[in-house]
Order: C-alpha cells, then structure tokens, then sequence
C-alpha cells in the first residue's frame, strides 16, 4: 500500500482526467480540458517518480528526457493534415508501453495470484495489439502503403487462428506462469493487430484509430490491476469507456454501421459518392455544420431553385436571423438566375420578411469573397457552378457565377448528386472545401438551426 | 302584428355601385322577422341579381321603397325628394354626410324621420360590427393601392433577374387610420418598402406593428414632449418632413381626414414637382377637401410628369365586397334596434344615440 | 479487488457519460486528449523501473517510460495544436 | 476608325409605350465604343426625356433614324417602309415576330440587312441576359394579376372584421411559364389561393416551387406514364379539369402559348358562363390567338357577367420598367456581337445564329 | 469484509440504481429506470438479510412487513396533486433511518477511528435535518400549516445558534465519542432542519424537498463510511450529487437563484404580479408551457396586436409547426377585431404563409372550445376577455369573444399587466387555468420552440 | 479508505452526469425516484439490526428497518405512479 499522499495525490490525477474529458466534449472548455489533463498528469508522474523511483532514478529522468525530446518537436512539427496519425503513433506507443510494463512487472514478481496473471496477459495483448494496430494505420494514412482495404488471401482463416493462438497462449501464461509463453503472446498480439486494420479502408481508418486507441486504454486499466494501482484503472478505464463510445459516434457520424466497418472488408456501401467517378466528395453532418457557422464571422446564404423547391425561405430566413444575433455578418447572394422565373428569390425572401438590404447581387459580392468564412448554398447548383468560369466547353460557359470556390468553405445543402437545371456536372461538389449536407433543404435548415442554437 | 317593412333603394346618386343590401342581409333581416323590398336592379354593381333576393325572401319592387317601408337602409342618403316621401317615425339609415346635405336634413326633421348616420357611429367597441366607416376604409385602403399600382409605369416588388436589379418601389401613405393602416399593409405584400406618417401617438407603433417605417419628427427634444400639433414650429417640421419623403418616394398615398372638417393639405404642387417622373400620388381624402393640393375628386391630373389621382368614392371600385361589408354593417345596426319583429331604436343607448340624426322632429346634432 | 471492481464500474459510467453528448468537430480532439490520458502508463513504468534491479528489467522499464513520455507529451501537445481554433473566438 | 452609330427610334406602332434604349443603356453603348442616335421623343412613355438621353450621352434626332444608322434597335420592328430605308450591312434588333411580317422580312432579306429577332433567341443559359421574351413576360405575368385585380369588385386577401369574414379570392393560372409563374407569385403575395396547371413536366414542381397548388390530371394510372399529351383522352379529361377549376375561380390568367403558333383554346364560352358574377378572366395570350374563345386583344368583353380581359402588348402598361428590362436586354446582345468598337456578330455563335433571320439576303429561317 | 458473492450482489443492486437515474432522465425510459431501481433494490435488501440477519431475523421481517404495509398504500392511494407532500414524508423517514442507523451503530460500536467518528455525526446531523424539514414541508403542503415563509422573530439569530450548537456538540462526539452527546446533536439536528424550512415559500417548496433529498443521499453516504458499506456509499452519493444538480436545475426552471429561495426569505420580488391588487396570477417559466404544449392534444393560437407590435408571426407559424409535426391539433383563433386594422391577423399570418385553413373564427371555435387542451394567447387581450360576456358594466360587453376560459389551460403571452386598446382589466388574467408568459411575444415564442424541442 | 474515497468521487460525478440533461417534466419524478433509491439505508438497517444485541440496539435498529422500508416501498411506488402519463403517449 502506498501512502495515503500517494494515493491523494493519484485521485487528484484521475479528478483532473475526468474533468479533461468532460471539457474536452464542449468547444469552450475543450482547451481548459486538456490542460487540466496536462496538469494532472504532471501531479501523477511527479507524484510517483518522488515516491516510486526508489532505483534507476536517474535513469528514469533521462529516458523521460528521451521522450520529451521526441514527442514534443513530433508533436509541434507535424502537418495539421498529418495529425490523424501522429495521433495513431502516439496511440500505438502507448499501448507498447503497457505492455512492456506488464511484461516486466511479470518478470520482477515471482509469483502472482490468478487475478494479476490474467490483468498481465490481458495487458500484454491489448497493448501489443494496440501498438501493432496503430503502426499500420499510421502507415496507410502517411501513404507508406496502400489506403484501400487489404484483403489478404484467407485473411479471415490467419486472423481467426491467430486468435485462437492468442488465447491458448494467454491460457498458457495463466496456467504455467511463463515468461516465454508471455513474450510469444505479445508476438501474437502483434500479428493480430496487423491482421486486424488490414482490412479498413481510407475513410474508416480514423475509426480505427479510435478504437485501438480505447484498446490501449483497456491495457492500461489491466495494468492498473497488474500493479493494483488506482490510479491507472480509474484512467484506463475511462479512456477505454469514452474511447468506445467516441468511435461508435464517429461511426454513426459517418453513416457506417462499426462492425461494416471492421469486417465488412468493404461491402462498397453504395453512397452518392460512388456516383462521382473517382472524384470523392465530402459529406458532413449538421454538427459539423453548426460549429463551421457558430465560429464563422461571416456567412454568405447563396440560394437556389432548390430553396423554392423545399419551400426552404423561412427556415433560411430564421437560421441567418440567429447567425446575426450572434454577431456574424450574414447577406443573401441574390443570383441573377436562381430559381425557375426572373426575381424567383426575390419573391421567397420577400415572404419571408428578409430585409432588402441584405440581398446582394454578383457584383456586391464576388469582390470581397475571399473573406466570406462560409458559403451557404442552399438548393442552387447553376449559379454556383466554377465550370460557368473557367471552363469554356461547358454549356453554361460564359454566365457570370457567385465565386464561391474562392471563400474558406462552402457548404452545399442537395438531396443528390444529380446537377441542376442546366444538367452540368457541377465541380464544386468536389472541391475539398466544400462540405454536403445531403436531404430536403428545409429539413437541413431545421436541423441545422437547432444544431447552431447548441453551439 | 303587421311586420315591419324594411326598404333598399338602387343607389341612384352618381358614382355609387354599391347596395345597402344582399341576398344574404335579406335572410338575416327575414329572419330577425321583418320583411324586406329590394328595388329592381339594386345589387347590379354588387352582381346580386332580382333573382337572387327573390331567393333570399325578399320583394322586389320597381320604384324606390322610400315612403313603402317603416325603414329605409340605403349607402348614400336619400336626395331630399326621396326623403319627402318618408312619414313620420319612418327610420333611415345611411351614410348622411349630415354637413354636406343641410336641405336633406331639414327635410328629415321636418318630416319626423328618425334618421341614423353611419358617419356618426361612436366608435366604441360595441359598434364595431356596425362601423361602416372602418369596414368602408378597409375597402379604400385596398383599393387606393391596386389603383395606384395600376398606374405606376413600375413594379412594387424588387426583381433580381439576368436583364438586371429592378429596386422595390417605395410608397409613402400619409395618415395611418383604418385605410392607411391597409394601404400600408397591401403595399407590403406586393412588396414596395413602405413608410408611413401620421400625427396619432399611437399610430406609431400600429405602423410599426405592420413592418413598415414609421416617420418621425425629431421634435421630441423640446422637453420631451411633442411640440403642440398644431404649432407653427411643428407644421414647418412636418411640410419639410414630408416635402422630403416624397420626393423620395414613386407612390403616395394620403388619407389624413379629420372628421367632420376639411382634409389638411398635407402635399403641396412643389412636393410634386420634386418627385421622380413616372410617380402616383392618390389622395383618399380628395372628396373632404384633399390632402394633396393638386387633386380634383374622382380625375387623373397630370402636374408634370406626376400623375395625381384624385379619389372619388373608392369603395365603389369593389362593388361586390365594399356592398357585403356595408349591408352586413347596416344589418346589424338595424339588429341592434329591433326586438321581436318591432324596430324600436333606444335613444338612451350609447351607440343609437350617437349616430342618430334626428327623431321626432328633432335635430340632434349640431350642423357645421 | 471487489472496490477496484467498483471503481472500474463506475469509471465506465463517468466516461460514457462524460462523452455521450460530444460534437461531431469534437470528435479527433477528444480522441487525441484520451490518448493523451493513457499515457498515463507512464506512472506504472516509473514504478516498475523505480523498483527493477535485474539489467533486463530496467532495460524495459526504461523503453516504457520513454514510449510512454513519447505518448504523455506527444498527446498533449498535439490536442492543443488542433485545439487552436477554438482560441480567441467570441462567445 | 468611324465609330458605329446605333439607332434608338421612337416607337410608332400603335399600343406600344416602350423603347428600346434608356440613358443608362445609352452609357453602356457609349462605353462599349459605340455612338447612340435617339428619336426625340422616344422615352416619352417611359418617362426618359431627351434631355436625360443628352446628359447620357446620345445625340437625339428629330426622325426616325433607319437608314442614318449602322445599327437599329427597336422593341417592335420597323415598318416596312422604314426598313426600306436600311442599307446592305445594316443591323437591326427588335421582336420581330416573323410569322406575321412576312412583307417586312422580305425587305430586310432583299435590302441584305442582318436582322436579329428576340423572338427566336435560343434560350440557353448564356443568352439570358439578352431573353427579352423572359424579361417582358415577367412584366406580363405581374401586370396580369394587377388588371385583373383592379376589375374584380372582390378583395384578393382574406380579411376577417368586425363585418364578417371576406374569404381569399381563388386564382387560376392556366400556363406556368414565365408569365404563368410570375402571376402566380404576385396573386399569392397579394393573399389569394392560387393554383395552376401546365402540360410541362418540371411546371409542377416549379408551381410548387412558389407555394401554389398544381393541378394534375389523373392520368399516370395508365401504366405509369402520361397519356399522350395530344390523344384525345388527354384533351377531354383537360377540359374537364379545367373547366370545374374554372367555375371555382375569382380571378383566370391564361398565359399557355406555343412559340411560333396559335394559342391552344383552353376556356371555352361554356366554362365561362359557371363562373361566379363578377369574375375576371385575363388572357395574355390574346394576341396570338388566345387561349379564352371570348377574349378580343385590347378590348374588355362582357361574357354574362365575366368580364373576359384580352391582353395587347401587356408588358407597355408598365413602360418604365419593362423599357428598362427590354432595353438592357438589347444591350448585353448588342454588346454580345461588339468588340473593339466594331459591330461584328459571329454567326457561328450559337446564340447570335439562333435568333439571326436574315443575313447577305439570306433568310436563315423557315417562316410558317 | 463481506464475503465476494455479497459484494458482487452490491456492485449489481449499485449498478441498477446508476440506470435507474439514467432511465429517470428521459421520458421514454424513466418507468423502465424506476423499475430497474427497485429490483436493483430487492437484490441488495435480500443479500443483506441473508448475509447479514444474524440475529432477529424475525423481527426484521416483520419490520420490513409493518414497512411494506404502511408504505405502499399510502403511496397507492395519495391523490396526484398531493404527491409532493408524500415525497417529502418519504423523504424524511429515509432520513430518520440513516440517523438510526447510525446512532446505532454507534451505540454497538464500542471504540471507532476518527472517521468511523466523523462520518457518523455527519449521517446523524444531515439524517435529523432531513427528517424535521421534510416534516415542515409535509405540512406546508398539505396546508396543515400556513404555506407562506414563516419569518421567526430574529429567525436567522436562532439559525446560526442552532448551527453553531450543532458543530459544537458534533466536534464533542468525535473527541469524547459521548453517546450523549451524539443523541443531542439528533436534536439540534431536528432544530436546524425546522429553521432551515420554515422561511420557505409556498411555490419554493418543492425546491427544498429536492434539496432535503440530496441531503439525505449524503446522510446514507455518510452512513455507508461508518458501516464500511460500498453500496451504501455509491447509492447515497449518487443521490446525493443527483439530488444537488437536480435542485439547481429546478430552481433555474423557476427562475429563482438557489440562494433566494433559501435564505432570502422571500423579499417579495416586485413583480407584475403585485399591480393585480389581491387578486394573484400565476406566471410561469417557458418550459412549463413547453411542457403543457408538448402532452396537449389539441392547442388553439389567438394572436392579437401584441403579436403584430412583436412582429411575432413568423415565430408562432414556427411553433404551430412543429406542434402540428408532433400530431397536436392546432388552429388559430381570428377574432374580426384583433388588432388594429381590420384583418390585422389575417395579413400578418398571411406574410408568414399560415394555411388559410387554420384560421378559425369566432363561431368555428367556441362551440367546441372546452376540449381545447391549450389556448396559446399571444399579444391578445380585449378579444378574451370575458368581462365582454359576463360583465354587463364592462364598456365592452357585448362584444363577442373567443371563450378561452372555457378551455383546459390557457396560456397569456403579454409583456406586462397592462390591459389592451379598451383600457379594461381583464379578469381571465387571474383565472387559475391561465398561466402568464411575460415578455416580448417574439422573444417568448422563441423560446418556447426551443423549449418544446426539448420536451 | 482512499479507496472509498475514489468510489465516492466517482459516483459524485456519476451522479452529476446523469441528470444534468434531465427535462423539467421529469424533475418531479427524477426526485422520487433518487428518494426511494436513499432507502437503501434499509440495507444498512438491516446490517445494524441482524447484529444488534441489546434491547435498545435492536429497537433503533427495527425502527430504522421499518422507516427505510417505507421510504423504500413508498418512494418506488409513488414514482411508478408519476409516470403513468408516460405510458401510451405518442412520441
Ligand atoms: N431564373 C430564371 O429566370 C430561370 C428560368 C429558367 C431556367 N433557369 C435556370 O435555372 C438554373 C437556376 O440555378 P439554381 O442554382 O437556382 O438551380 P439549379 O442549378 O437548378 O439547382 C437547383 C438545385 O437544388 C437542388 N434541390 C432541388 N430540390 C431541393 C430540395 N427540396 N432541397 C434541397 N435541394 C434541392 C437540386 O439538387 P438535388 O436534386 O440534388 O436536390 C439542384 O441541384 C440556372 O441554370 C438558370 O439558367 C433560370
Ligand atoms: N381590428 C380593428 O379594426 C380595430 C381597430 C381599432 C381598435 N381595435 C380594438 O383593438 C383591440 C384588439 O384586441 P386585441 O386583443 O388584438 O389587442 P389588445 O386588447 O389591444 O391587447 C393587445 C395586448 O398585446 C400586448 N402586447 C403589446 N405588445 C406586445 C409585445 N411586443 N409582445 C407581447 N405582447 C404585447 C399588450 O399587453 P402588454 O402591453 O402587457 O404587452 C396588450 O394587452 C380591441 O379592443 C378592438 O376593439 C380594433
Ligand atoms: N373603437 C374601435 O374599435 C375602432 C374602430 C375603427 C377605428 N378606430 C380608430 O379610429 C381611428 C381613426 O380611424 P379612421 O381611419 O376613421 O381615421 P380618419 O379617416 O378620420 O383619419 C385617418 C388618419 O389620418 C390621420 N391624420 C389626421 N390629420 C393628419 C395630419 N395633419 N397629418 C397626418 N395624419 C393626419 C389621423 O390621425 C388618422 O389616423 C384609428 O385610431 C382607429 O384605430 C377604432
Ligand atoms: N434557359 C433559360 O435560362 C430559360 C429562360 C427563360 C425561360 N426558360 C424556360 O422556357 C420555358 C417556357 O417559358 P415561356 O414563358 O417563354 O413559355 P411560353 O410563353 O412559350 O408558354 C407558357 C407556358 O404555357 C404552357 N402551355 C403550352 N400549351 C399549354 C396547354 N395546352 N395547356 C397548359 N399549358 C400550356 C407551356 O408549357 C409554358 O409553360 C419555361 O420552362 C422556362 O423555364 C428557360
């Protein structure tokens, strides 16, 4: 038993994770979280290396140092798009530690009761898992290899039997107490991790990354029991719960039900997108949405035929209403064409009691465009379309659009992929700054209205 | 019990197309248990035939009812020949316009009519479904604004379209009662930018309450109270106010009356000229003296390149309608008095009494 | 055992709850900051390295405590950076 | 380098109030290198005088400019005797309407005028801002529902007062093109029930598009599809839709026209006569035939008592705006086959073949 | 320690219970979570008696019978409306019995450490306050006692007496261990809990007993350190922190800061409801109403002129929207004089695209006026007051009015207590179904449809 | 001890969690049902009594047993009764 400071000092810890956590899920706190984690962790670590580095203490220093030297320049350097796997990397050394802590604890103690022998074995796995997982996600999201789901031949025959191998090994730690055993279970642990992300494809990798990353979290809270250390169960615990939580909310917010996504090996759920040739389009939820315009300082609405179609005017008319009290600059970008009659959006935004002086024609608008933060398209496609601009075989060449290609991010509200009333393939859809918000545009606005007021 | 005979004359003065009764007034009149005599032809502009009184019970007969029937309810008043015929303690009920008509009057009280005059109504709440002045007001406020629309070589509403922006017209209505609240309210929908000016305290809010602009004069300062209204510091505030609105302005529309007086000139020939070529102006008020100088009741006058159309019975434009309201108004004031088939006004209640003319050979009112 | 049971128990309870209702521009952060909380395994291997006496042991307590800082500050400094944008912001 | 001279001419066909330039398009030739001549007097009606087109820029003549002119915009064509005037080379751009001048494009064609009808433009996406057929129907749809409005003696908007309830009055809109969807806003921002029907595929989602019903034929039970549009159970169970929705309308606006031939006859005598009294029916299409057997172009008739409105040169009762529309419209075609000052259109356009009738003495168009 | 079997059984019954207060904060699953609860709890009260029943097995019985029998008819046959009052009774038995208990173990346990000490007279102290001010509140409610605060002279003299008597005799338990000593501090307790109740208004009274019930989760938590219990101490604090935030969000639901209500012994908040004479109205929050609208069957809009100064129409077609989404009957009632024009209502409810068919007039409505569940006044006044109909010296009897008396509830959305155009106070204003929703009728249907989502 | 401590903490924030997105419908019922879950002390009541051997021990003890039985029974019953109006209701 430690001293009761110890373990103060160690709930201290495991409050602040708590609290990093539940900072962490709103935008205002979620910086305040990580630093109160960053807190507590240093209150952890001081705490046991004062108490618990009874040998090596220099030792211990200098291989904290190593890591410092490493991880922060890592850290700090990495592209914004890169940090998916940074964070995979991050993961998968984590789990690698928990192994290696378990494995050597094994080795020190002697003789351990059934309990501990099984936190070991399990904290063995998971980590080994974990790391090997995330080695291999990282690879295919640094491109290393290839992004497209790997289907070994038999894949499902190795991964089954590797499992099955897995747990006759770990039965055998249990039962004979070997160090060798244990060491040949990590080796099994390793292969299965691999076996195990092989088959995610592009898009689904950050699911798993998630998920191997509430996996370390397992193998930590084992080795909390391994060590009987509250403070690691408690963290674990907590990273493994909120971890498998987050990725069954990714999952959701991506459409994709998490066992298709394991197993599934790509049953090519046939989304919109696959309409788009090789081109992928990007399609975001109305959370995403909200928070894009809840920090926006201004917006720009660009409605279209669409609008008329969903009858969309007083929910787009209410949704720019909050925008503005929350002080973002909202206009109309009134196309001299949307819709189906001359002044077809006129009529609408008039019903809807949108003050005139907010609708702006082309050249009110397309000047300043650079700074428009997003661009709200809502059920136009023509009026927007870059292919107007700059690509003279198109049919609509030469009509002047809302340059809205050139703000920081569109969003595009439609029910499909199909084009507008001039039946041209809008590049737009495919523009990396553009999110899709697919369904009836007023449905979308509704959503997207009570999304923002949660904000 | 001989039942009371109510009579509704075909309007005859000129520029008149509405009827002080329908089919439908007729039924409820019938069934309030009197009889009713329609004159052939009445609802002609209302497009209510002989046929269709026939059908709702009512007698139609070929002469004016005047001097046949115990009431007499009409929209204009009887000419004073009409009322001759009338007997003693027969009733009428009409729009009398009681200043303008001092013969007809006389003849009334003379004869020991008891006359009711829809532009007396008290308009209290009780009234309300009696108020021909307000129903009547609806109508002209309406009206003031397709006529003036008509007339605009412009739209109202703003257009967006591939030939270019065309900017929503803006309409001004000066006097914001029963018609300029509506005036306000049709030429939002058609949707011009609208702004509105009245001398009413409460009025501002009322135009406000219809989402148009309501225009101030900065006068408040002085004390913070408005300047005296009719102060000659308040009426130059007002003349340059209004000089500069419509100038602004492609349509305007006036309907400040005071009841019972001459309208105010509130839109003088220079206002005009300063106005965009192409602009309406309507003035409402222009049969009670005219709120704009230039308006001559019931014409179309060009001052330059601004058409001033002066209104002469608008009501009448919409017949059909303008004919409802008013028979439905009339109806009920002539309910109010009745009691078992028997018409007895009760001089001591409020609202007969505030719109009764004379009884008994009496003048009730003092003329102007 | 059964309070350490327990703790597990309601350790599961406080991160399910604590995530339930998180925003989908949330979601990587919040991944990275748990991340960053399992790092937490650096404790454990400063406990085992502090006490290891074999040079085997102390071989791989010490490549725990560095993978483990690698993973502590690493996780740290990075949900920070992707954090950034929620600096500075109005409301 | 002699500049080109473009000819803006005084309208003289009767019914006509437009013109074809305004002072703001007179700065926009000017801008694109060209010289603009008007005819005093042109902008009349649309209340441009001669002295706005002097401060634009414009040299204004005393005649009509045909033949001192290398380029003759006009809203209706030249007389024949005017284009007699026009030499080889010579533009003209205006509505030409070919069908019925046949006599004109034969001097056009002899002269060796290249002549531009915005009858004929092609209505693809680039040639929007030049569809004058748009822009103007756009008036028309709008003014439409404005005349009819003016005659109904009903209100549109429902009202409920003190007087009663007046309900919404019901519009049809037979034909939901530009015109059609244009009356359909402007009747539902005026508060009335609207509903329409057209035989186009995407009308009724475009109907629907501006909060008004669609009417639909119950006939997709036939396997699925549409019945030919011409068989002749199509055409029965039409004019049986149309006919009931008919005798349930206030207000009809027929804009149904098929481009280069005779509007189909959609209401018949019969269907109006089970109208309500006092109805209104407005075709716009009565000038190429009229889609109302009773409609006369430019006159009023009396069918019982449903007046029947026959439209003449709708878009002229609004010639401020609707100049400005047509006006602009000339220009971005104009400027459309200018570069460099020089008036060259390049007949492998598109757009500039698609609504070019004669070039070199050629006529590139069958006429019917 | 128990043997593993009973506190695994513990860990279950503790389990249920964090479910049951899951399943209790949402509609659909509360009965669910009220359910799981109570097995939760049979489980742990039959671990207990087998296990730990060693003597008196019997009598225990026969007390948890007499319990029983007591218990459930008087749960069964209290009227709804005086289910509050139960609550509080049940409450304070709960309460009673974590004192006893502890004073008990007390008397059993012959020497304790400092914190067996401490944890004891804290469950004692919390037990008795809970036990006496539920009884307060029981009979406030039940109007045994007058349900205004009570303000004894020099009240708050005698609380902090009593407070100060209470730390004094509970810091003389933990150094003496005097049972004594410890049975006076029950007193003190019961005094404490009397005075903290008594200066409690009518309306606050249901905040006091949510607070008493987290009080009395702390007492059980307390009680669960002195017996060295776990579930006692999960179960107990559970409610404990369930009951404080649950307090917070009921006081906020009212409007009233937490401290106001306890301490601020009721400085008559000047509100609108003092210029209505004697006579009182009933204000309530937006979420009241949310909740009236979201289980109504059927609900009647009538707008007035304060919906045309608030511009409020576009707000209240959104609300009746989203009723109407939710299968509620709504309809709104035009009277021919509301406003200030004739057809005001009409014009504005046409700009916010209201169905003509909605509009129901004076005759379409007050037939059947009595099954209309809720009549949502907005800016309106003369047109329902029923002094028009009942009152022959009202200067506006006669005129015809919607008799939204005569309906279920009737909810009154005005700004002030001022009266309409007719300058008549109106008496459905006082009537008890009404309740008033003060403010701007734009603001207020705000936020009321966001309310209503939420419901 | 420290052990109890960190379950307490837990279960405060357990606690804390679950309810704060509680709708004021069910504040009413969410308050009955904590109620009857405090009646747990019946569990300790039963402990104190099953190994009470005075009188007076024994006495405390039943009453306490017969207090938290009613609070118990009494709590759940009365909440199951609030929530009829849920049963059946559309949505
Ligand atoms: N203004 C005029 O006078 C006039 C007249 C005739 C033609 N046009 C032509 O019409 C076009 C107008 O451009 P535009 O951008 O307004 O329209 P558009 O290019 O036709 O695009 C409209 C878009 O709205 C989407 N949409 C339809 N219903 C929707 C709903 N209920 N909810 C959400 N989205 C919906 C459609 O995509 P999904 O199907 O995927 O939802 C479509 O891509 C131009 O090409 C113009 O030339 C204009
Ligand atoms: N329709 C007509 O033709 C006509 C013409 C003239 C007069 N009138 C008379 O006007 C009256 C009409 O009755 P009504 O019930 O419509 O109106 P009302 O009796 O005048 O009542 C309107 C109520 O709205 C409230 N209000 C004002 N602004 C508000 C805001 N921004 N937000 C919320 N509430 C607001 C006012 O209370 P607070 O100040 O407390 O907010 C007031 O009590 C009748 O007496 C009628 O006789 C009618
Ligand atoms: N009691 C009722 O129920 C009831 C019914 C109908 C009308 N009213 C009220 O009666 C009042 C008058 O209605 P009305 O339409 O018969 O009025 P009106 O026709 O007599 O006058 C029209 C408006 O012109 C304004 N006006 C007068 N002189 C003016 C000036 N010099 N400059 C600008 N404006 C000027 C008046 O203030 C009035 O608002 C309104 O307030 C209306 O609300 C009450
Ligand atoms: N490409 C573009 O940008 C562009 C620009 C303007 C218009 N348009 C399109 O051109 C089309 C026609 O516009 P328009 O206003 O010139 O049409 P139009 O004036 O030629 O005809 C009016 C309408 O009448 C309808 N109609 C014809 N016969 C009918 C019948 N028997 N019964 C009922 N309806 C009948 C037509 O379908 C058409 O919708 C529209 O679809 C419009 O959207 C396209």
């Amino acid at each position: 038993m430690s001293p009761t400071w110890v373990q103060l000092a160690y709930l201290a810890a495991a409050l602040c994770f708590v609290l990093a956590l539940k900072g962490l899920s709103t935008p205002r706190y979620a910086r305040a979280g990580n630093l109160v984690g960053a807190a507590g962790m240093a209150l952890a670590v001081v705490t046991a290396y004062v108490h618990g580095a009874v040998h090596n203490g220099l030792l211990i220093l200098v291989a904290i140092a190593a890591g410092v030297a490493v991880g922060i320049p890592a850290a700090r350097s990495v592209k914004m798009t890169a940090i998916p796997q940074m964070v995979a990397l991050f993961n998968g050394v984590g789990g690698a530690a928990a192994a290696l802590v378990a494995l050597t604890e094994f080795l020190e103690v002697a003789e351990g009761s059934v309990l501990f022998q099984v936190a070991t074995v399990l904290t063995v796995l998971i980590g080994s898992v974990s790391f090997s997982g995330s080695v291999v996600t990282f690879l295919k999201l640094q491109e290393v290899m290839t992004t497209r789901p790997v289907l070994l031949p038999a894949g499902q025959v190795v991964g089954v039997a590797a499992a099955v191998a897995s747990a006759l090994l770990a039965l055998g730690v249990v039962l004979t107490g070997s160090g060798t055993l244990l060491v040949l279970l990590a080796v099994a642990g390793l292969a299965l991790g691999v076996l195990f992300v092989l088959p995610v494809g592009g898009a689904d990798v950050p699911i798993a990354i998630s998920l191997l990353n509430a996996f370390t979290g397992l193998a930590v809270a084992a080795s909390g029991y391994v060590l009987a250390n509250t403070l690691l169960i408690v963290a674990g615990t907590l990273v493994g719960a909120s971890g498998t939580i987050l990725t069954r909310l990714m999952a959701q917010a991506m459409g994709r039900p998490l066992t298709n996504i394991l197993f599934g090996a790509f049953k090519t759920t046939a989304t919109a997108a696959a309409t788009g040739e090789q081109r992928t389009v990007r399609s975001g939820t109305v959370e995403d949405v909200a928070i894009l315009l809840g920090y926006a300082h201004s917006v720009l609405v660009v409605p279209g035929y669409g609008l008329a179609v969903a009858q969309a005017q007083h929910a787009a008319r209410e949704l720019a209403q909050l925008l503005e009290q929350r002080g973002i600059d909202v206009a109309y970008g009134i196309h001299p064409v949307a819709g189906r009659m001359p002044g077809h959006m006129n009529v609408l935004l008039a019903e809807a009691d949108v003050p005139y002086e907010h609708l702006k024609e082309l050249d009110d608008v397309n000047p300043g465009i650079g700074s428009v933060d997003v661009v709200l398209v809502v059920g136009a496609n023509d009026v927007v379309n870059p292919g107007a601009r700059d690509e003279p075989s198109s049919p609509i060449y030469g009509m002047p659009i809302f340059d809205v290609d050139r703000a920081k991010a569109v969003v595009f509200m439609k029910r499909s992929m199909r084009p507008g009333f001039a039946g041209v393939d809008n590049t737009l859809l495919y523009n990396p700054k553009t999110t899709l918000l697919f369904g009836d545009a007023k449905d979308s606005l509704t959503k997207l209205l009570a999304a923002v007021k949660q904000v | 019990m001989i039942t009371v005979r109510v009579g509704v004359p075909a309007e005859s003065r000129p520029a008149e197309r509405r009827v002080a009764g329908l089919p439908e007034t007729v039924t409820t009149l019938i069934g309030a248990g009197l009889t009713v005599d329609v004159q052939a032809g009445a609802g002609r502009h209302a497009h209510a035939s002989d046929a269709a009184y026939r059908a709702a019970g009512a007698n139609v007969v070929p002469d004016h009812p005047a001097g046949r029937c115990e009431v007499l309810v009409s929209v204009q008043p009887p000419t004073p020949e009409q009322a001759a015929c009338l007997r003693e303690g027969d009733i009428t009920i009409s729009f009398l316009q009681p200043n303008a008509e001092p013969e007809l009057v006389e003849v009334l009280r003379a004869n020991g009519v008891t006359s009711f005059s829809l532009d007396l109504l008290p308009r209290v709440t009780r009234a309300q479904s009696a108020d021909a002045l307000s129903s009547q007001a609806l109508v002209a406020g309406y009206r003031a604004v397709v006529e003036a629309t008509r007339r605009l070589p412009k739209f109202l509403p703003m257009f967006t379209t591939a030939a270019g922006t065309v900017p929503p017209a803006k309409v001004l209505i000066l006097g914001a009662g029963v018609a300029g609240l509506q005036a306000i309210a049709t030429a939002r929908r058609l949707g011009a930018v609208v702004e509105a000016y009245d001398v009413r305290a409460a009025a501002k809010e009322e135009v406000r309450s219809l989402g148009a602009k309501f225009l101030e004069l900065d006068l408040e300062t002085q004390g913070g109270v408005y300047a005296q209204a009719q102060s000659e510091e308040f009426l130059e505030r007002q003349r340059q106010l209004i000089a500069e609105r419509v100038a602004a302005s492609d349509i305007v529309i006036t309907t400040a009356a005071v009841p019972g007086r001459t309208a105010p000139v509130l839109v003088t020939n220079d206002m005009l000229k300063a106005m965009t070529p192409g602009s309406v102006v309507v003035d409402l008020a222009a049969e009670s003296g005219g709120n704009v100088a230039a308006s001559q009741p019931g014409e179309d006058t060009w001052l330059g390149e601004v058409l001033v159309v002066g209104a002469r019975n608008m009501p009448s434009t919409m017949p059909v309608h303008a004919s409802r309201l008013y028979a439905r108004n009339v109806t009920n004031l002539l309910v109010m008095m009745t009691a078992d088939g028997r018409v007895a006004p009760d001089l001591d209640d409020e609202v007969l009494a505030g719109c009764c003319l004379t009884h008994r050979g009496e003048l009730r009112r003092e003329l102007s | 055992m059964i309070d350490l049971l327990t703790i597990f128990v309601l350790a599961v309870f406080v991160g399910f709850e604590v995530v339930s209702k998180v925003s989908t521009i949330l979601h990587t952060p919040l991944m990275s900051g748990a991340n960053a909380i399992h790092g937490v395994i650096l404790v454990g291997a400063i406990l085992i390295t502090g006490r290891a006496e074999h040079a085997l042991e102390v071989a791989l307590g010490l490549a725990a405590v560095f993978l483990a800082t690698v993973n502590v500050v690493g996780g740290f400094v990075v949900t920070d950076r992707m954090l950034e944008m929620f600096k500075g912001h109005r409301r």
